[in-house]
């Protein structure tokens, strides 16, 4: 079976006209013996019936939001997604779009990118917005790029409180390229301005701070940044949209790049992916940025529209010269979070925000009260990282017992931390979790 | 008719009430909390007609005949939508304990399977996000592999055909490799001479698209997997175009070491206007070391996990385990079809474009001589000649016929070329209804140009100045602009 | 652009593998298998594209301001749509064990509940399949209920004002009662005293609708609810209206004995092109013990039954317990409210009536002398006088300029009427630019009549014959018909 | 909160037009007496995260088809829906459209409902079909009421081999009419042509029949309607639209109406309802059809559409003289089932009942070699009675621990029947399924 729209009657009529005996001849040049060893051995067609049930069967296998409490963040949320943001985004004229180099055939994809770049300037502070990255990690995989690019420099200088994940994936990015970067210890869960300034010279590309940072904890961004710039360094700011309803914008203390993962935007998890790379700079970089851009302009008759615009940045006509390789993007995951800010608007996005704080904080403070403590006394949001008597594999083990997804492990990327957790509570977690989570960490 | 930006509905003051109340005591911030937060302010229902009504206003493979060339607009099962919403599928964190996430861990396995399975070679990874990742990480498998032998600093070139999509050689520079840009010969295939005598000692790998970007088969393919092999060089294949030979020949057969799918296009997960996709690449096993890390293992009990400890690995390429859940669509149309519906899909598309090239032919010039694969590419360069009429005049026609437009102006070594990829999840009636239209276009180009070079007539907009938005840049919009 | 018919889009031989391979031994028929089978036949693609585009030939509240006067088109949350299809509630049999299905069972008794608070009365019934069944399910216990007094053969009469729904007749007739319509006074309300007339021992009830179908309130429903009690009748009302006055003023208060909810009004159930609604019914207490059976109950331990054993009840109006989907959302929305949304809800549907009425009161004549509810009438009957243009030409007119037509011609006391509601889930800006479009229709009608008579002219087909469908009358398609 | 979409502004503007102070003065026609009684109780506002919690935690207190195997059918069935009914059935273009009144602006609902009643046509056999009725069991109280109108007589002749939750709302419909409803009696699990020949003559308005009937025994319906067409009484045929994939079609025995549930259509069984019933007759009785009927028709400029039309038989124009009361319908399910037979074709409607057939017949012979007795040896199609040797209550609470959703309690509405239950098999049971039950049954 497939989903093939052919009768046999059409494929006759069809070899008929092209004038062959039957579709294989179509195939004659590929030689007999290469077509002869094609056995796949994915075995025979699953019916819908039969796939459905076999795909349920493996859903069932995972613990899932709906009936655990997620206390576990690093870089993927459990925040509320409205009913309104699938019913819209999963919309068959949506969903089953191209890329809309067709402008006239595009218009509600584009206006919808066009909105959704305003919606993260709106968010950020930020000038421009691209149509969206891959993920959080590749942005500032590109940031790095288009930040060495700009200044023609090739160091950059990453804090280890950036999440462990992104700075994998800088380090794979830049493997073939010149750019070398430079990692910055942690003091207290923060980066120390001075460790930065130890190393920030007039052949830093740029500066990286996560805010917050992996841990949760507030950097001071605003003293990085001027020492950045007062070397002609960037400042390349990875925030987390769902913290921006109340604290300061990047663009309020002067980040030249901005980048984040969107998915606490209206995504679901979906294990890791897709989610969306949001990528903000100045608007001066345009003509340097990765990706596609959507400008305002008018038709024939003189009517405003929307199109795909600077395309001539990007690998479809610089090619080998292009600002990036991308090509397809998260452009689904982007319309996704625009319903998500339109829908939640100024207050809803305000009381994620204000809500994943005040939850993390009496987390903290009752397991604190409980006698479990958390690592170091920094300022943080809504993550925070806790000791553990024990390995953070066994006590997930035991919450998960308790339909609680524990935190995250880590001694898997910070061994000199011990045993320790780290933990986050977004605006789903209400009290009783809380009070649960509590009494199981100090049983 | 337009529909109004999103910020014009603002109204101060609205909003709907998604969150409960706080039931934990409050804290101060650490911080001053920001003051100004410029986000629109709209009630639900405004929310919902706004977009609905942007959806209508666009064209999609759900609403039309979508025959854009390379991109295999085929049909996305409504069942994929119907898996990946699943709580147990949707509402899982990627960093959940193994234990925890089996299911999960199960799919993206078996995905690796098949996926090296249906290419003949030996493992893949389910890591990259679209095909320019899936090439990059290829390259960089590519330059681990040179280097474990000590040959990285000795191979910089990386040997492209002038057909290839942009992609190809974009990701090549992102790995820091110098590109070499190949003639094709005059039917648009890979010159086996040209290939031979670019291929040396300093060269990388050769990228190859098969079929290629005028939907015709390599041929020679397996000589220049031997030229490339004879050098020490690897050979990367762009499989974007697999809806042509999936399940009538496996690329590791013919000689390939490593190769992407655009799942997107050959395994029906929905473009989305732009994405997810998801790349993966399926390498031969001299290349297994060096997949991408974390790869999805299962152990002798049966039990799966992320597998991190891979020292040779070129490393993530996404934060976590790349667009699970378009791979996880991508499995179940696998599934579905099996080893006799794969074999369907790849015959049926192929036919189809034979059609219409078949009824097309005596109209407009082709670039296909003889039979083509899943796409056929014909040039308007006559009818600009004669009477004006470009590639782009047709293309904007057609959605006045209710067709969206083919690719149009790739491959750049045909000139004024559209690039037809009918798939097949499209009926002989709608396959015939286009050639109609497009024999209709011929006779309009000779009988009345100015009404294909004012085209579109009937959409929500005319034709689009898209120079004017690179002069005037407006990528975001500001209260006062308006 | 029209689209085909489905049968046309059948190929022979297409379809799509939704069921397995049958798994068990077979047995032979006990019959005679029939032989031909003349359905359609269609690859899932064609199906997706046929319907998708045929929805977007509709309008409908998700994309167009509707406002249909007596109809309540008000924003219907996806939040509800969501909650409806949890396999918790979608994939639970009717006939389950209780034990099985508390959740269910709690839902609908909740939803009883409610609805008898809301009414001000003392239990509801949720089995009502829409308003006209509640009607009907209303009028059986009015029936019963005189019956158990023994002057069921006495009072065959049911006294209905002219400007009743036509449901209203038609429920009293299939309960066997005669009807009696009584004219309503000039400004359209109840007259007091020609009901007072109709009124005697052998009226069984009052049906009365408040606010009236002109958006009226009607302010001397106490004194017809006593002068109904006064000879032994009781009273119903039609609850279509209850946008206008929910949580305002409770119907029991005011004497009302029985009513019907439109959920698929008030409660923003969808209204799905024509259904499905529920028409709950809630009752004084006088009333309780007809109300159709099962009724949902709960005993001392909290644990949740039908119970069927109601033998003084009217019976059951529907083979399980109602349409429970519908009654889930409806509960959803009521629970999203509670008490302060209630209210806001009618505050702001009258306030928006009122403005529209304000805004349009000076270009059309209104039957609306005062302030109105939800809805406000205007009458074309002038301008039928003065320049041939009537409310017909107006409300196909209206699409013209975005908007679906206000109901026309209801209620029929009045000349050339249009009715319309604006609920209140319209912004300010909808509301204006609406009446904004009333106003220049109302100037083309001066100056360019034929423009109306002519109208729609942008939609997808033309003003449509509808004398012409029954004269001949085709009712399905048959392959020679075209 | 409500989900109104105007602001404090908005409404301050808008009294200031109308001339009011604030809204309340809107209100002044109430007497301020029963505006100060109207205390609705209903307690605080949910926002949408709580609401929908709440409706979870309920929709968790049920036993669902998504986990427990049913064997449950006697007029809900658990049949196969594929995926792509719900996703293009709850387009909010569909969805949230009102009545097809103005054609003009609902071309999209009425050719989907013109499309429906052809299918049905083409399922049932039948000449004609209306655009659906509430459910299958008002459709039969419709077709008694209308098969009165036209023969013009007051008797029908009703099996007790009928759902008797079909006949409980016939009562209902017919208490305050001219109609007497008499009931025939059932032998071995089918009626008797004999029994109805018995009170059959020139004063019954029709015989109504189900077939299969509630037991689902297969009912001599060709000979039962030839005795009834001699006595100039209709035929009346409750059908299951799932059988008849291969079951001969109601038309092709001569019935003059035929009703059911549509239901098995591709709609969800959500605890009864909304289903949808169906009501095809012959063309003849069209002026006296209860509901609305759509058919074709031209525009102004002569191209083809379609609209309502013979509006004159209902209740919005013909007030207490309609031919029914009924004025909204089930239009959004006639539009499921409309998608589903679409999707299934020819093959898959054929498939259905094919399956459903065979696996009730394997599951009875697998039962009866496992000494479950049924309770007659009458030819079925999908479901058919069996013997207890408890309470059907209790067996059912011990397969309910084995998620197995077990048979209808027979005893309720047939108490001289004993302990016995009516079993069902649709194709979504697996072998699997059926061998639990076997081997639970018998143990
Ligand atoms: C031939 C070819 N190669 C590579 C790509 C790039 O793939 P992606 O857009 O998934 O990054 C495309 C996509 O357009 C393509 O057509
Ligand atoms: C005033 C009034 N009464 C009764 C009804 C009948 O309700 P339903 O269509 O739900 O049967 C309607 C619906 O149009 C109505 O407007």
């Amino acid at each position: 079976m497939s989903y093939s729209a052919l009768t046999a009657a059409d494929r006759a009529a069809m070899c008929e006209r092209i004038g062959i005996d039957s579709p294989a001849d179509l195939f004659h040049d590929i030689r007999q013996s290469l077509r002869d060893q094609a056995e796949l051995g994915l075995g025979a067609p699953l019916s819908e019936m039969e796939a459905r049930r076999r795909m349920a069967k493996l859903a069932s296998k995972n613990l899932d939001f709906s009936t655990a409490a997620c206390f576990l963040g690093a870089g993927s949320y459990d925040h509320y997604i409205p009913a309104v943001v699938p019913a819209l985004a999963l919309r068959g004229e949506f969903a089953t779009a191209y890329t809309p180099y067709q402008a006239e055939t595009s218009q509600g994809t584009l206006q919808v990118i066009y909105e959704f770049q305003t919606l993260l300037c709106q968010l950020s502070g930020m000038e421009m917005a691209n149509a969206s990255l891959y993920d959080g990690a590749t942005a500032l995989a590109e940031a790095l790029i288009m930040a060495s690019a700009s200044t023609k420099r090739d160091r950059v200088l990453m804090p280890r409180a950036v999440s462990p994940f992104y700075r994998r994936v800088a380090k794979t990015y830049t493997q073939g390229l010149k750019l070398d970067i430079e990692e910055i210890a942690f003091d207290k869960g923060a980066t120390p301005l001075a460790s930065i300034e130890e190393q920030l010279d007039e052949t830093v590309a740029a500066v990286v701070i996560q805010q917050p940072n992996f841990f949760g904890t507030l950097e001071e961004v605003k003293a990085i940044g001027e020492a950045a710039h007062a070397k002609g360094a960037l400042l390349i700011v990875v925030f987390n949209p769902a913290t921006l309803g109340i604290l300061p914008a990047p663009g309020s203390y002067d980040a030249d790049i901005a980048i984040a993962e969107g998915q606490p935007l209206g995504i679901a998890s979906s294990f890791g992916g897709p989610g969306v790379g949001l990528f903000c700079c100045r608007k001066k970089f345009a003509r340097l940025a990765p990706g596609r851009l959507v400008g305002t302009t008018t038709d024939a008759n003189g009517n405003p529209g929307f199109t795909l615009t600077l395309q001539t940045r990007e690998q479809h006509i610089r090619r080998e010269k292009a600002t990036s390789n991308i090509c397809t993007n998260q452009a689904l995951m982007a319309l996704m979070a625009t319903i998500y800010l339109a829908a939640m608007g100024k207050q809803g996005v305000r009381g994620v925000a204000e809500q994943s704080f005040q939850k993390a904080h009496y987390a903290a403070e009752q397991l604190k009260n409980a006698g479990v403590e958390t690592l170091w006394d920094a300022p943080f949001f809504h993550e925070w990282a806790i000791k553990l008597p024990k390995p953070a594999r066994e006590i997930n083990a035991m919450l998960a017992q308790h339909n609680i997804i524990g935190g995250y492990d880590l001694s898997r990327d910070y061994p000199e931390l011990g045993d320790a957790m780290l933990l986050c509570c977004t605006e789903q977690r209400t009290r009783e979790d809380i009070d649960k989570l509590v009494e199981l960490l100090s049983a | 008719m337009s529909q109004p930006i999103l910020f014009e509905l603002s109204q101060p003051g609205l909003f709907n009430d998604y969150l409960p109340p706080l039931d934990v005591p409050t804290s101060d911030y650490p911080f001053e909390a920001r003051a100004e937060l410029p986000l629109p302010e709209l009630d639900e229902h405004s929310v919902v007609r706004h977009f609905t009504r942007l959806s209508q206003i666009n064209f999609s493979i759900d609403t039309h005949f979508y025959p854009l060339g390379s991109c295999t607009m085929k049909y996305n099962p409504k069942l994929n939508e119907a898996v990946a919403a699943m709580p147990g599928f949707a509402g899982v964190h990627p960093l959940q304990d193994a234990a925890t996430c089996q299911g999960w861990l199960e799919v993206l396995f078996e995905a690796q399977n098949v996926l090296a399975k249906i290419a003949g070679l030996h493992d893949a990874s389910v890591q990259p996000l679209a095909g320019a990742q899936g090439e990059f990480a290829g390259l960089l498998m590519i330059r681990a592999y040179h280097e474990a032998r000590g040959e990285a600093t000795q191979r910089r070139r990386i040997v492209v055909p002038d057909s290839a999509h942009g992609t190809n050689p974009a990701s090549a520079a992102r790995c820091g490799y110098d590109v070499t840009s190949v003639h094709s010969n005059e039917a648009g295939c890979v010159d086996i001479e040209a290939m031979r005598a670019a291929i040396g000692p300093d060269v990388a790998a050769v990228m190859i698209t098969n079929p290629n970007t005028l939907g015709v088969f390599e041929t020679q393919l397996v000589e220049l997997c031997e030229i490339a092999h004879e050098n020490g060089a690897l050979v990367y294949m762009d499989g974007a175009n697999m809806n042509a030979i999936v399940g009538q020949v496996r690329p590791g057969d013919m000689g390939i070491d490593v190769m992407h799918y655009n799942v997107h296009k050959t395994f029906s997960t929905p473009h989305g206007g732009g994405g997810p996709g998801a790349g993966p690449v399926a390498v031969r096993d001299i290349l297994i070391p060096f997949l991408p890390s974390p790869h999805v293992v299962k152990d002798e009990d049966g039990a799966f996990a992320w597998d991190f400890n891979r020292p040779e690995s070129v490393g993530a390429l996404h934060a976590f385990g790349g667009n699970a859940g378009v791979i996880l669509r991508a499995l179940t149309y696998i599934w579905r079809h099996g080893d006799s519906g794969i074999k369907e899909i790849s015959s049926d598309a192929v036919l189809a474009a034979n059609y219409i090239l078949a009824r097309l032919k005596d109209t407009y010039e082709t670039a296909n001589e003889n039979v083509c694969k899943h796409e056929c590419v014909l040039s308007l360069a006559n009818f600009k000649t004669e009477y004006g009429v470009t590639a782009l005049d047709v293309a904007k026609r057609l959605p006045d016929y209710g067709f969206h437009a083919p690719t149009m102006y790739f491959p750049t070594i045909i000139k004024e070329s559209l690039m037809i990829e009918p798939t097949e999840t499209e009926t002989k009636a709608t396959l015939d209804e286009f050639c109609d239209a497009m024999i209709a276009i011929a006779e309009e180009a000779r009988t009345n140009a100015d009404l294909l070079h004012n085209a579109p007539h009937t959409l929500s907009v005319g034709r689009m100045d898209e120079a004017n938005a690179a002069r005037c840049l407006n990528l975001c919009w500001i209260q006062e602009a308006l």
